[in-house]
């Protein structure tokens, strides 16, 4: 009967070994943090699974004695006990200290996520990004320094980074896995919260992370990802530079590029930008900004970042997001446009 | 479950004193409605006049409003009389349930 | 049994049932619609399943998923998982207490009938232009955006069909308060009983927040309000607070009555009373009390602030209290008891290290600093599928089993119990546990696909064909049902042999009246006392006598039926359509015409006599 | 004692309202709706502070521009002392006094259209003169919800009310009636249990700002 109990919690410490490796992609899961924000929320996952696994334990050890010891073998009539104080006093007491030794770094973390008072000091050198959702693609301005980007938030590590977020049409919610904690992108008012980028993982998960949008928004929800793009503070500081200086959209350098920045003038620049500094209202922006396209890692935040996916996509935006706001918007493209505007828009670049 | 019989064995004893229970309840009840009137009448006038500020105004006609709601409660729904536990508990509850949700409603859906 | 077991015709059962006010076959009703929304429910969940079993699966578009996963969840919770608690809450709680029927047979009825017409109306709309799809929590933005009849089926449906569970709910609390048998004091009721009482409680004080929360939707979307809308001053948040403030009891309302069935099979089946009665009844009300202060941890990533999040999460983590005494005195309950592996008793069993489970993954949600990473993910799919399956649908499963043959007079087949058990059990935890895991991995929920490379893609395949071994658990005991209903092997007052409170005490299936004279009640398990006692049934309180009885009718039907038709004229009103405005204005006459009708029709019901139930004896002692 | 039996002054019991099961069952059944009447009314009561004064533009009216005192205060006068006229209808039922009951819950009825014909023309105004409307911000929508479901709960006790005294103006008390009247009355005070505190919270904290 030991043996038994003994074989039986074999596959519990298999699933908490597995628990707490780590497994799943390092740009990803959240079991292999990747900034501050994250390491503390893997500890209290990790001190939250040690309590349950504890509870489950016990739970178990007693429920397989009373699986193996008291089966019917006869037709005695068993002692009808009432209870018993003593045991009742313990398994009232024992989970309480239990809730309490969760309860108190949970509050504590609690505190500390939610302190973003170096964004309202006027002073603070803080690095703010104002993160806007949109019915599946994600815009990121940083103020004061007078650009914008969709779809690829680029940040330096290793320094706290704040967020401003808030929605354009409705509910989001803004998730970089790896790096820490969601906070819902709300229609209502503007939330605001930190992450931080670990220089190491960062460069272990090859620079780029991925976000997700983990609130219910319509048909293309499971495609609203977004990347981030996580460097040094040096490179983080010469992308900025770079970006200010596209002061006016950058000149296409071949023939076919040239002509398709000449359809792109006609059928696409009422809604794309291809300037940075982003002057008009939040709520007029309504497509990606494209100043840096031909720097991203994807189109439309899922696709591979080939000039043939670009080419798919503006052909069909609707087969590869339903529901998304693009498709219709502009007439209809031969192959040879295609090509062009493919061309001109991987041609974008700013590094 | 049939009842038992309220009444005691001589009907006509029983009728008078039910009569003086009932005129003697009818009193309190004239009573806690000149008051619930005289209570109201405060409360617009505390809004009435001006002058007093609304820190001093908004708590002060909320809790007139209360004891004129306890007024309506135990006297003209009765629920002094025995025989009102079970009422008693589950408004009670209701009314824990909804201050609750008033409260969250005025300090955690922002502004 | 001369009233009761007489064979009649289709049309004349089907119209007995259409008009009946008693609880046992209102329960059967109960049982039959919320089986079969149970199936509706399982089958979207197989949709779910496979459109998720491989990377950028096309089996489903985008747009379609999201209803199919919005009818999943509204299905099961409102549909299939109440309705079948309220089935053996009708069937069972009025003989526990030793009742003739319950306080309001005719509301009973209605109850039924509302929650039936609510149900037909939210799946009617897959055929008519399409079904909600802004998830079962329909939050604001999401939901008046949405496009179509889509979310005004679920508003309307909820409506009706919520409106039905409320008054369901007072008619077992006034039942439970005024209608106990001689004897049947508070702390005598079975735990079931108990259950029932406070999961009503709960339905009294957690709908009507849902109520004003659809209300406030109805009109935003059908009638031009502004509360959602934000340029126009309104504020999302109302609803998300307004929806949980119901969705938290709402859970508990749903496995409390699990517990209950769990807290009658444990006892039985170990042959040994129930360990710690009183803690477990304490437990019971503090989990439903507790039940109201913690709806914000839904809300966590919300942005409310430092302060309320540190303050839900701590009293979330509080319940973990009484549930873990509830799980001690299970086991304890057990221990030195003589357990005997019935098809009911399996279910109970595996139902304590899977609910287990499941609660504790809740603890660690309660983690507020922690949820930011849990929530919306893959992680609160899998705990909440533990809970619920592994708590509500196990104790659903179990007291099939186990009140089967009080219901129908005939067993279910034991082997075939078993197996529906251990293929459901493999199959569940092999779907859901895998989950957690998914979560973590930073696989968001309700997405209708996910792209290659991310690691999800065997995980989700193991996921699915674990959902394929439930379905084919649910078809072995729909298979079970039919044989066993086809041979019709009639079974005595106490088929399980172990029974112990007052439901076993009277035949199977009870007479329409219940107890011939109501029992005295001398303790806990009335019933096992008596049979200590050496007696073979339950001490009468009172002498034979007349036994007062309700008339059936048809007005409940009619009531429902009034406001279905109405939904429909308020949802195509916005469309403009000239007989919109005329179908809810017939609808509701319908309806008040039929209320109005009850008010002015005095109903005495009818008397059964003395001499009629001395020869039911008669009948019943040769047959 | 059954429902149908005939009484007399002196054999009239002391509480007819639970002097049957079905007695017993109805009032308790009824106050329980009452207390998820409560959660219900409280529930508006939340919505309408949240969004209170919550409108899109300037030039649209705040509580404290709408509101008047010697409208609400007539009002709250009818509605309050319709609530006594009720409590002499259910005196006069427990005395058996079957045509002064009528007598006096005729008056209730009376004074509960008044009240009801001020709220009618209150709402009336506000849309007129001010443009608050139901769909005209969020502060129309709750406020005309919140007061609005009050409104109906008044109208649906009138009908009830009515019905009530038309079905049985031939036939006199009974055990099975009786009840009915005094649910009838529960409702009538809770109606105005929570027009003490839409007085209250709507118009004078209103008007206070
Ligand atoms: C029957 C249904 C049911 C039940 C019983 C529970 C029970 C619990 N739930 Fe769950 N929950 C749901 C159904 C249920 N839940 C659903 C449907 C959702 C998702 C809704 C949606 O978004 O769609 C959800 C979501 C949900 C969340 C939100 C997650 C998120 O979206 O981010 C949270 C957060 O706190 C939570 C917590 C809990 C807790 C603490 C319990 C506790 O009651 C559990 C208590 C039990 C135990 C703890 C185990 C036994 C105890 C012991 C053995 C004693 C010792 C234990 C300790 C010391 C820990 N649940
Ligand atoms: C009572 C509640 C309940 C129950 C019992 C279940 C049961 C199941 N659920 Fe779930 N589920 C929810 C409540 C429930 N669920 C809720 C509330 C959500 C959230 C929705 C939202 O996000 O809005 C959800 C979401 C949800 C998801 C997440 C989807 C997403 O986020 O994208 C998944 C995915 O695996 C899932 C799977 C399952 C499975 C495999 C079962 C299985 O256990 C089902 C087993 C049953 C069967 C397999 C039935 C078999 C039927 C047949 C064989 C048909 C035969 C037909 C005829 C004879 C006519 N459910
Ligand atoms: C109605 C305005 C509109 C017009 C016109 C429009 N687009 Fe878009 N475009 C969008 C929106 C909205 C998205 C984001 C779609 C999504 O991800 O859901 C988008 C996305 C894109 C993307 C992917 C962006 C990224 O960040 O990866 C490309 C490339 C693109 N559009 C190119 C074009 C071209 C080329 C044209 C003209 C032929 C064009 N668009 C016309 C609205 C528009
Ligand atoms: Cu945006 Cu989901
Ligand atoms: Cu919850």
């Amino acid at each position: 009967m030991k043996r038994l109990s003994n074989w039986r919690l074999v596959p519990f410490f298999a699933i908490l070994a597995l628990f707490l490796s780590g497994c799943g992609k390092p740009y990803l899961s959240t079991l292999q943090p990747a900034g501050e924000v994250a390491d503390m929320q893997y500890g209290l996952m990790k001190l939250s699974t040690l309590i349950m696994v504890g509870v489950i334990l016990v739970v178990t050890i007693i429920f397989i004695l009373v699986l193996v010891r008291f089966r019917r073998k006869d037709d005695k009539i068993p002692n009808q006990v009432e209870g018993s104080h003593k045991l009742e006093i313990i398994w009232t007491v024992i989970p309480i200290l239990l809730l309490l030794i969760l309860a108190v770094p949970t509050v504590a973390d609690t505190f500390k996520l939610a302190d973003v008072s170096q964004m309202d000091n006027k002073n603070s050198k803080a690095l703010v990004v104002n993160v806007r959702a949109h019915l599946y693609w994600w815009d990121f301005e940083y103020p004061g320094k007078g650009i914008v980007t969709s779809n690829e938030l680029v940040v330096p590590t290793n320094q706290k980074v704040y967020f401003n977020l808030k929605s354009m049409d409705v509910k989001h919610a803004f998730w970089i896995p790896a790096v820490g904690g969601k906070l819902d992108v709300d229609t209502d008012n503007i939330n605001k919260f930190w992450l931080e980028f670990d220089n190491t993982k960062a460069n272990e998960a090859g620079n780029l992370f991925y976000g997700k949008c983990a609130e219910l928004c319509g048909p293309s929800h499971a495609l609203m990802d977004f990347k981030v793009k996580a460097i040094s503070k040096d490179k983080f500081d010469s992308w900025v530079t770079a970006m200010k200086n596209v002061k006016a959209p950058q000149k296409a350098d071949s023939a076919s590029a040239q002509q398709g920045q000449e359809i792109f003038n006609k059928s696409c620049i009422g809604c794309h930008a291809v300037t940075p500094a982003n002057k008009m209202p939040d709520t007029a922006r309504v497509a990606p900004n494209l100043t840096n396209f031909g720097d991203r890692s994807r189109v439309a935040g899922i696709l591979p970042h080939t000039k043939e996916e670009v080419k798919n996509w503006i052909r069909n935006p609707e087969t590869y997001k339903p529901g998304n706001k693009m498709a219709g918007k502009y007439p209809q493209m031969s192959e040879d446009q295609l090509n062009a505007l493919a061309d001109y828009l991987m041609g974008l670049k700013v590094q | 479950m049939t009842n038992q019989e309220i009444n005691s064995g001589n009907p006509r004893v029983d009728i008078e004193y039910r009569r003086k229970k009932s005129a003697e309840e009818m009193r309190y009840q004239i009573v806690s409605f000149s008051l619930m009137i005289f209570l109201t009448l405060i409360a617009f006038a505390a809004v009435g006049i001006k002058g007093f500020t609304a820190w001093f105004t908004v708590p002060f006609i909320i809790l007139l409003a209360v004891v004129q709601v306890i007024f309506q409660l135990y006297y003209f729904m009765h629920m002094s009389h025995k025989g009102h536990e079970a009422p008693s508990l589950f408004l009670y509850s209701g009314l824990l349930v909804g201050l609750i949700t008033i409260l969250a409603f005025s300090t955690i859906i922002w502004w | 049994m001369s009233t009761y077991a007489q064979k009649k015709g289709f049309g004349a059962t089907l119209w007995d049932f259409l008009t009946t006010v008693d609880h046992k076959k209102i329960a059967i009703l109960y049982l039959i619609a919320g089986g079969f929304f149970f199936l509706v429910g399982g089958l979207e969940a197989i949709f779910i399943r496979i459109q998720l079993a491989v990377p950028n699966n096309d089996f489903v578009s985008a747009g379609l998923y999201n209803e199919i996963l919005t009818m999943h969840g509204t299905t099961m919770i409102f549909l299939a998982a109440m309705p079948l608690i309220f089935a053996f809450m009708n069937a069972v709680m009025p003989l526990q207490i030793g009742a003739r029927d319950v306080a309001f047979p005719f509301v009973n009825a209605l109850g039924f009938w509302l929650f039936f017409f609510g149900g037909i109306f939210l799946n009617l709309s897959w055929f008519l232009g399409g079904a909600p799809d802004a998830g079962w929590t329909s939050y604001a933005s999401l939901a008046v955006a949405s496009k179509g009849h889509g979310v005004d089926f679920y508003i309307l449906g909820l409506q009706i069909s919520g409106f039905g569970t409320l008054i369901g709910g007072i008619n077992f609390l006034v039942t439970i308060i005024n209608m106990r048998a001689p004897g049947m004091t508070y702390m005598r009721m079975p735990l079931f009983s108990w259950t029932t009482f406070v999961t009503s409680a709960l339905i009294l004080f957690a709908f009507p927040p849902l109520t004003v929360g659809l209300v406030l939707m109805m009109f935003d979307r059908l009638f031009g309000a502004k509360f959602f809308e934000v340029s126009m001053g309104g504020n999302t948040i109302i609803w998300e607070h307004l929806f949980w403030i119901f969705g938290h009891p709402e859970v508990y309302i749903l496995i409390l009555p699990a517990f209950g069935i769990f807290s009658e099979i444990f006892p039985m089946f170990s042959r040994k009373r129930l360990f710690g009665y009183s803690s477990m009844v304490f437990a019971t009300v503090l989990i439903g009390f507790l039940g109201f202060m913690v709806w914000a941890h839904h809300m966590f990533t919300d942005g409310l602030g430092p302060v309320a999040n540190a303050i839900f999460a701590v009293a979330t983590m509080a319940i973990g209290v009484p549930t873990g005494i509830k799980i001690f005195n299970w086991l304890f309950t057990m221990w030195g008891g003589s357990v005997k592996f019935t098809t009911p008793m399996h279910y109970a069993v595996a139902f304590i290290p899977s609910f287990v489970a499941g609660g504790v993954t809740g603890v660690m949600l309660a983690s507020a600093a922690a949820d930011y990473q849990y929530h919306d993910t893959y992680f609160v799919v899998a705990h909440f599928h533990y809970v619920i399956v592994g708590g509500v649908v196990f104790g659903i499963l179990a007291g099939t089993h186990l009140y089967w043959p009080k219901m129908f007079g005939t067993m279910l087949n034991e082997t075939m119990g078993k197996i529906t058990f251990w293929l459901f059990l493999i199959g569940f935890h092999l779907t859901f546990f895998i989950q957690h895991f998914l979560g973590l991995w930073g696989m968001p929920r309700r997405v209708f696909t996910y792209l290659p490379g991310q690691g999800f893609e065997t995980a989700n395949m193991i996921s699915s064909v674990g959902a394929f071994f439930m379905a084919v658990a649910v078809i072995v005991l729909l298979l079970n049902i039919i044989i066993t209903s086809v041979k019709n092997v009639r079974v005595g007052n106490d088929p399980w042999g172990d029974g112990r409170t007052l439901e076993w005490s009277i035949p199977s299936p009870p007479p329409f009246y219940n107890f011939k004279q109501l029992p005295l009640v001398r303790g806990l398990d009335a019933y096992w006392l008596e049979k200590m006692d050496g007696k073979k049934g339950m001490t009468p309180a009172e002498p034979l006598g007349d036994i007062h009885m309700p008339n059936s009718s048809f007005l409940p039907f009619m009531m429902a039926l009034g406001l279905f038709i109405a939904a429909f004229g308020a949802m195509y009103h916005v469309n403009d359509k000239a007989w919109a405005l005329p179908l809810l204005i017939f609808g509701l006459l319908v309806t008040f015409g039929s209320m109005f009708m009850r008010s002015v029709k005095d109903d005495h019901g009818f008397h059964i006599h003395k001499e009629d139930l001395m020869e039911d004896t008669e009948k019943g002692a040769k047959a | 004692m059954h429902a149908e039996e005939k009484f007399t002054y002196e054999t009239w019991p002391a509480e007819p309202e639970k002097s049957t099961l079905e007695a017993k069952n109805k009032f308790l059944g009824f106050w329980l709706f009452l207390g998820g009447e409560t959660v219900l009314f409280a529930s508006l009561f939340a919505t309408y502070l949240a969004l209170k004064d919550k409108v899109p533009n300037s030039s649209q009216h705040l509580a404290k521009d709408l509101f008047e005192l010697p409208l609400t205060f007539v009002a709250t006068m009818l509605l309050l002392t319709s609530s006594l006229t009720s409590v002499f209808a259910m005196y006069h039922m427990k005395n058996f006094a079957f045509k002064k009951m009528m007598l006096w819950l005729g008056i209730t009825v009376l004074l509960g259209a008044g009240f009801l014909g001020l709220e009618v023309f209150e709402f009336h105004k506000y849309v007129t003169e001010f443009h608050h409307t139901f769909t005209s911000s969020a502060f129309g929508s709750a406020f005309y919800t919140l007061v609005g479901f009050h409104g109906g709960h008044v109208a649906f006790g009138l009908l009830w009310c009515l019905t009530l005294m038309i079905r049985n103006s031939k036939r006199g008390l009974n055990l099975y009636n009786a009840p009915k009247f005094y649910v009838f009355s529960l409702y009538w005070h809770f109606i105005d249990v929570v027009w003490v505190f839409i007085f209250t919270v709507v118009y004078l904290m209103g008007m206070v700002g």
